[in-house]
């Protein structure tokens, strides 16, 4: 059926109208619809899925692309659509050119084609089109930055390319249905040797891995999250992370038991599982540690959105079905949690123009729709209970406990508390407190920024009050009852988590807190440097205040760690690169034609030892 | 009007070069026109060709002096000949539009002789049966590019024709030694007949002849060792030149290169030759993408990124698989169009604001909006990005590639055209977003054919089947032999 | 001091491996296919005695028509690099005597000798080439010897453009008469000189073609020498 | 091991490759150039003779197994053509370069380069 044809590609055509329509109020119109429009058709089609996948296949260029919508690409369709929407509300408010448009959603359709195709022609290539849609975003505002992006997603590209070659010249064929079948005949066959295995275990990692954002691959992140138009960083940042991700889970429906068959276990875990869930565990810390140091909020979104996506790589690392559960419900709350905290930073740059903690403060009053969208999402990326983030959270502690990898659970504890700490941070830094006087003239933002951010606030509420709704739905993807209750219960082995109960007891709570608040307590002006100095005497280097250098004792209790920085390794290792390009061209193209005939004769000498010997 | 007629392929662009001096009182826009109008003859008689050999589906055998293959010299005009002869009288006849208006350069007349007569050369060394005559279409090509090398009579013009007319020549007098041993041990010069008795040749010999003959093609199909007279002689040459330099003048030696190679597949170490000449080509990806990353002039960075993807032609061609040649035809249509595309641009600019330098790209979309344009589609093909046209060769080759085993080559090319993305990209960036300049007025005849080129890569590049299909039938023609053999009408000729 | 060396012991190597190339292709013997056929058919199918012109003319007419395209390149190549507005002849040191004398008397008789040699193409070795650049020595003989002495050059322009596109129509006819480029439409259709086989008139179209050749190479090679003389003068 | 014919067409051959290696100047290296094509044109030629048979002319006294192998020579004929014509082109381009660089030395022809 086309309908899949028309989810795919209307965000496309939408961006190319727009593009070429640039005029005020008709690019937007188009825009919205061209967002709008795949949401539409996934809910439409919504009951079909549930019996039976929907499949759709198109002939290019002499390769056959296969579309399938089934139940596991719906629901990473479902979040990206979700997220998209939000995105093209959160554009009209903040972008003035078709140039955004065009390659938002196109980047938009790169990310829909990626979940949805299931043969590998079609997946590259519309991976390499999001890739090459989010780079153009980056590129109008920051070369370098845009540059790095680019030069790792590539070469994340290539890798895979290089392992569809490896697998079509293994398998014959290009399709997931078939090389599935064909990995696991040869799993007896073993015609794929142990070590071409490994090869195609790392390739397939490291595409997927750049793009989500693994340790050794993340230094894009920081940068290029923070240097484009912050209404598309929430797609950027929600959807387009949810594809490396999306990856992960293939390289497990692909190869898994492949690999299983190769690698064998470490310790009672899949070796390779634990692989994955180490890197995660290893993300997570990593990048929540630098988040927590950032003092512009970009960067500590941008790390934290690498932080939290190292969490769904963990979930997925455990491998027990709940593992699964928790990394899927994590994929749906990130979305959410984390578009809202950019669409939130996308109306506080537009309104203040500034990004850093220290210029920032007491907005609360003047902007208190946003502030109140602010506050839904520290609580949802805390993990704090009405919220979705809590749910997701709390069922991949459950998995990593029950399966026994205390190390992996302690690093989530550790990232927990990160994100609590920089959250907060935020909370205060830039809501309450003390404004500083150019801020006074602070209006709140335009209404469609405000709708996209209840857009993604309202997920965030009904799925934190009512979490059974999406794991319903994650069982029938996991095709069994991985986690029992009903909407508002969690029921798995070593405990359960009724939602709603917990919600209604910490309203009830806060409405005593209020009322305490206002009757009881009497307000006092507290000074801006009122800090937290523990005993150091104030002085002007060391002057440490909610808005500047406030985890300035952690970073230096980190120092050892801070000196490794990847971001400078490959700084040096592509200007070395680039002076290795230079040396060779002046060594080999040096001008003087004698060399040039010597280049000649010796491959004359070349071919007569060849026929000499 | 049967097939002998495809002989006026050869015939046209003679006479009217022959007929130039003749009409030298037109003056220098008469003749600049008459140029634009034989090669449009030349692109009508192209199509017909194209036409008769693509709908009856068999390939035109024009017998020179109506002697039957291996005593008379015959042009073997098959799906690959008649696709590639249009490229290029298509690609002429955009350069000769584009001449009409930057060929400033005196004795225009000459200019004119000396661009049919390139084209004529190319013509020729594609659709050609016979060694030797493949030898001489080499040459009338060779000199003719040696002689509008040096047309901007500039130091660098000269120095740069000098290179290609050292290295040229010292390659094609091998090429010729390897004719001569072939001739000596086979006793025929055309082609058919050679790849017939190949099989009993004299071991020693054969081995000698083939590697001397794709020695000296390899000196005009650019492979890496061979290729360092190539940059300077797309540099230095008239812009509209260089794009008739990279679009098929290059491509004439590759296919003559991969026809050779496949006819002589019976000789014993054909299979060592193939393993060299995958070696050389991934080292000319890899060397010429590294040499385009820090270049100051964007002519120049272009002619490398030419040479990278001719390299990665090679590579497909060389593979030695049906596959992997329908990858490298379908690479040369593609390459053929963006590299067009691009030389165009470069050369239009470079003449309208003076040099080509990266300095006055800088903000050309402010400037020249509509070339900028253009020159954006054009990297970005070239870069490979999908939804253009090179992505879907690219993608071909590199599969191909691995299927015949050489994973570490690929690995090498994909290496290589990361380091692509990166100048492309920088490219794109200094032509947008960074610079300033109030808007220029651009000529329409060029914007036009700009505008056709970018429109002719995103359709290839949305709906590839129609090329590709043009590719598959273009690459079994090269591949399998035994067909070739059929289609020509060999005498015989034993004692 | 080392480079010499490198290249003498590589071009040894190179030497070596074709050396042994060529071992496999022993001198002297009749390893002749096709040209056992041209040898056996040249004269009833092209009345030319002289096996070679024919195979140059007839049989590989096609290269032939390169060769003299790859002439023309030449000199409309050197006619473009050498190019200037005004360009003028600044030898200042007159022929000695004897090369005046000698010149003025000789002049004539070497250039009939290269028209001789041309027409006599199909019967005596030599053909349009050698014809054509012993018309050319001619003409360099008169530069040697007078300082003022011009060829007509733009004239000489016209003639190789006309002679060649003679030789392309030649060619058209063919294609149009007998239905194959470069077809011998006098000796094969129309059957002129088969009786005096051995004498000026046989041969087909191969006489013709040697005058076009003859003419063409003698105008070519001197305009070569002509734009070579002279300099470019800046007034 | 091999004829004479051929050891002198290849040591003309290597001869001239030796010139364009080594040789400083332009024109030192276009001789260099023009040997090497004289070399293959005499190892082309003496490729098709057959030993103890006259020139294929077949005027009275030489039949058709008399004669030597024709096409060499015909392609010969080409070749030194082709010859003349490469070194023509050079020549005219050695001129243009000595009067814009004022040399003639390789080294110092080097402004195209990286």
């Amino acid at each position: 059926m086309n309908e899949i044809l028309i989810i795919l590609f209307t965000p496309l055509l939408a961006g190319v109208l727009a593009w070429a329509f640039d005029f005020r109020g008709v690019r937007e119109v188009i825009g919205l619809i061209g967002a709008a429009v795949p949401l539409a058709y996934l809910v439409k089609l919504y009951p079909a899925v549930i019996e039976k996948p929907v499949d759709y296949a198109l002939t290019v260029g002499g390769f056959t692309l296969q579309f399938q919508l089934g139940t596991m690409s719906w629901y990473f369709a479902a979040v990206a659509s979700l997220v998209g929407l939000a995105m093209a509300f959160g554009l009209v408010a903040t972008s003035r050119s078709g140039y955004d448009w065009l390659f938002a959603l196109m980047s938009f359709t790169g990310v829909l084609g990626v979940f949805l195709s299931q043969d590998f022609i079609g997946f590259f290539l519309l991976w390499e089109l999001m890739t090459f849609a989010s780079f153009m975003m980056v590129l109008k505002r920051n070369r370098h930055e845009s540059l790095k992006y680019f030069v790792l997603s590539v070469i994340g590209a290539y890798a895979m390319l290089l392992a569809i070659g490896i697998l079509y010249a293994r398998t014959g064929a290009l399709d997931f249905e078939t090389i599935r079948q064909a990995l696991i005949i040869d799993v007896s066959l073993g015609t794929i040797g142990k070590g071409e295995t490994i090869l195609l275990f790392t390739l397939f990692l490291t595409a997927f891995g750049v793009k989500a954002g693994a340790v050794p691959l993340h230094v894009w992140a920081p940068g290029a999250y923070s240097e484009t138009d912050q209404s598309y960083t929430a797609f950027f940042s929600g959807a387009l992370s949810k594809a490396g991700v999306y990856g992960i889970l293939l390289i497990y429906m692909l190869m898994g038991y492949k690999l299983y068959a190769e690698l064998g276990t470490f310790h009672g875990h899949l070796t390779f599982a634990y692989v994955i869930a180490w890197i995660g565990a290893i993300t997570v810390v990593v990048a929540s540690f630098l988040a927590v140091l950032q003092e512009d909020i970009r960067k500590l979104f941008a790390y934290s959105s690498v932080g939290q996506v190292g969490y769904i790589l963990l979930a997925f690392g455990v491998g027990s079905p709940l593992g699964f559960a928790g990394g899927l419900f994590h994929v749906l709350s990130h979305a959410i949690f984390k578009g809202l905290f950019w669409l939130v930073t996308a109306a506080i740059i537009l309104q203040t123009g500034r990004t850093r903690f220290r210029d920032m403060g007491g907005l609360a009053e003047k902007m208190p729709f946003t502030f109140a969208m602010g506050l839904i999402a520290v609580l949802s990326l805390a993990g704090i209970p009405p919220m979705a983030g809590f749910a997701s959270k709390w069922l991949i502690y459950e998995a990593a406990i029950q399966a026994h990898m205390p190390l992996v659970a302690g690093a989530i504890f550790l990232g927990s508390g990160l994100a609590f700490a920089y959250v907060v941070r935020f909370l205060y830094g830039v809501w309450f407190g003390q404004r500083p006087s150019e801020l006074e003239d602070v209006k709140e933002a335009p209404l469609p920024l405000l709708l996209a951010m209840t857009i993604l606030a309202i997920p965030n509420l009904v799925f934190g009050v009512a979490p059974g709704v999406v794991t319903g739905y994650i069982n029938r993807i996991l095709m069994g009852d991985v986690v029992g209750g009903d909407y508002y219960r969690l029921v798995t082995q070593t405990g359960t988590y009724n939602a709603l109960l917990v919600s209604t007891a910490l309203v009830i709570g806060l409405a005593i807190a209020g009322l305490v608040y206002l009757y009881g307590a009497k307000a006092r002006r507290v000074p801006v440097t009122d800090t937290y100095q523990s005993g150091n005497p104030v002085t002007e280097e060391f002057n440490l205040s909610i808005r500047r250098n406030f985890y300035r004792p952690l970073a230096e209790a980190l120092e050892f760690w801070l000196r490794y920085s990847w971001d400078r390794f490959y700084e040096r290792l592509a200007k070395l690169s680039e002076d290795f390009a230079d040396a060779l061209r002046q060594a080999f193209y040096n001008g003087n034609v004698q060399s040039y005939s010597w280049y000649l004769a010796i491959v004359l000498l070349i071919l007569a030892l060849w026929g000499v010997l | 009007m049967n097939g002998q007629y495809a002989s006026l392929l050869i015939a046209l662009p003679l006479l009217s070069a022959f007929f130039v001096p003749l009409i030298k009182g037109l003056g220098e826009r008469g003749i600049k026109y008459y140029l634009a109008v034989i090669t449009a003859l030349q692109t009508g008689i192209a199509a017909w060709v194209f036409q008769q050999v693509y709908s009856t589906g068999k390939p035109i055998i024009v017998m020179a002096g109506g002697w039957k293959p291996p005593v008379g010299i015959n042009l073997y005009i098959g799906h690959f000949a008649a696709l590639f002869v249009l490229i290029v009288a298509v690609v002429s006849f955009f350069t000769a539009v584009f001449s009409i208006w930057s060929m400033k350069v005196q004795p225009i007349d000459k200019y004119a002789m000396l661009f049919l007569l390139l084209m004529l050369g190319a013509t020729g060394m594609i659709a050609t049966g016979d060694i030797f005559n493949l030898f001489v279409f080499m040459e009338i090509t060779a000199i003719s590019a040696y002689a509008l090398t040096a047309y901007n009579k500039t130091g660098e013009a000269a120095e740069a024709s000098l290179k290609y007319m050292i290295l040229g020549g010292i390659g094609s007098s091998f090429f010729l030694i390897g004719v001569a041993l072939i001739y000596g041990s086979l006793g025929t010069l055309n082609m058919a007949q050679i790849a017939q008795l190949a099989g009993n040749m004299n071991p020693t010999v054969a081995q000698v002849g083939l590697a001397l003959i794709v020695f000296g093609l390899a000196v005009e199909a650019e492979l890496f060792p061979l290729n360092a007279w190539a940059p300077d002689a797309y540099q230095a040459a008239p812009h509209a030149i260089t794009v008739m330099f990279s679009a098929f003048v290059v491509k004439a030696g590759l296919y003559a290169t991969a026809r050779l190679l496949y006819l002589m597949q019976a000789v014993g170490s054909w299979h060592d030759v193939l393993k060299l000449l995958v070696a050389m080509a991934t080292l000319t990806v890899v060397v010429a993408e590294f040499a385009a990353l820090r270049q100051k002039d964007v002519k120049r960075m272009i002619a490398y990124s030419s040479i990278s993807q001719v390299g990665m032609i090679a590579f497909a061609l060389a593979l030695g698989s049906q596959a992997g040649v329908d990858a490298g035809v379908f690479h040369m249509v593609n390459h053929a169009v963006v590299k067009a595309l691009l030389f165009l641009g470069v050369g239009y600019v470079g003449i309208k604001l003076g040099g080509t330098a990266m300095e006055n790209f800088q903000g050309l979309g402010k400037r020249m909006p509509l070339t900028a344009f253009a020159l954006t589609i054009g990297s970005l093909a070239a870069v490979g990005i999908p939804l253009f046209n090179i992505f879907w060769s690219k993608v071909r080759i590199l599969i191909a590639g691995v299927e015949a085993g050489y994973t570490w080559g690929v690995a090498l090319i994909l290496g290589a055209s990361v380091v692509e993305a990166v100048y492309y990209l920088r490219f794109i960036h200094a032509m947008w977003f960074a610079g300033e300049g109030e808007r220029m007025r651009e000529g329409l005849a060029i914007s036009l054919i700009l505008l056709l080129l970018a429109a002719l890569v995103i359709v290839i590049g949305i709906y590839p089947d129609y090329i590709w299909s043009l590719a598959q039938k273009a690459g079994s023609d090269i591949f399998n032999v035994g067909q070739y053999i059929k289609n020509v009408p060999l005498m015989e000729v034993g004692a | 001091m080392l480079k010499r060396l490198l290249a003498i012991t590589t071009l040894i190597i190179i030497g070596y491996w074709l050396a042994q190339g060529l071992a496999g292709v022993p001198f002297g013997q009749d390893r002749m296919l096709v040209g056992k056929y041209y040898l056996e058919h040249v004269v009833e199918q092209t009345g030319a005695v002289n096996a070679v012109t024919a195979v140059v003319v007839n049989y590989r007419g096609f290269d032939t028509l390169g060769e003299v395209t790859v002439l023309f390149i030449a000199s409309t190549g050197v006619g473009a690099l050498l190019w200037s507005r005004k360009k003028r002849r600044t030898a200042r040191t007159e022929g000695s005597i004897v090369l005046t004398t000698g010149t003025r008397l000789l002049a004539p008789f070497v250039m009939l000798f290269g028209v001789y040699i041309f027409i006599h193409g199909h019967l005596t070795p030599g053909g349009g080439f050698p014809g054509g650049a012993t018309i050319a020595t001619a003409f360099l003989l008169l530069y040697m010897a007078f300082v003022t002495y011009e060829i007509p050059h733009r004239a000489f322009e016209k003639i190789e453009g006309a002679v060649g596109m003679t030789y392309v129509i030649v060619g058209l006819i063919g294609l149009a008469i007998g239905g194959y480029f470069l077809y011998d439409w006098i000796w094969q259709t129309w059957g002129w000189g088969h009786d005096n086989i051995g004498r000026l008139f046989s041969g087909g179209f191969i006489p013709i073609i040697y005058t076009i050749i003859g003419i063409k190479v003698g105008t070519e090679l001197s305009g070569i020498i002509d734009n070579m003389i002279k300099e470019e003068v800046s007034k | 091991m091999i004829s004479v014919y051929y050891f002198g067409a290849i040591s003309l051959i290597l001869i001239g490759l030796y010139a364009v290696l080594v040789k400083k100047n332009v024109l030192k290296m276009l001789i260099g150039l023009s040997i090497m094509e004289t070399g293959v044109n005499l190892l082309l030629v003496s490729i098709g003779y057959i030993s103890g048979r006259s020139a294929p002319i077949l005027s009275e006294g030489i039949g058709p197994n008399q004669a030597v192998d024709p096409i060499p020579q015909a392609l010969v004929l080409t070749a030194i053509v082709i010859g003349v014509a490469t070194t023509a082109m050079a020549l005219s381009v050695a001129i243009i370069l000595y009067g814009k660089y004022g040399t003639l030395n390789v080294e110092e022809i080097r402004r195209l380069r990286g």
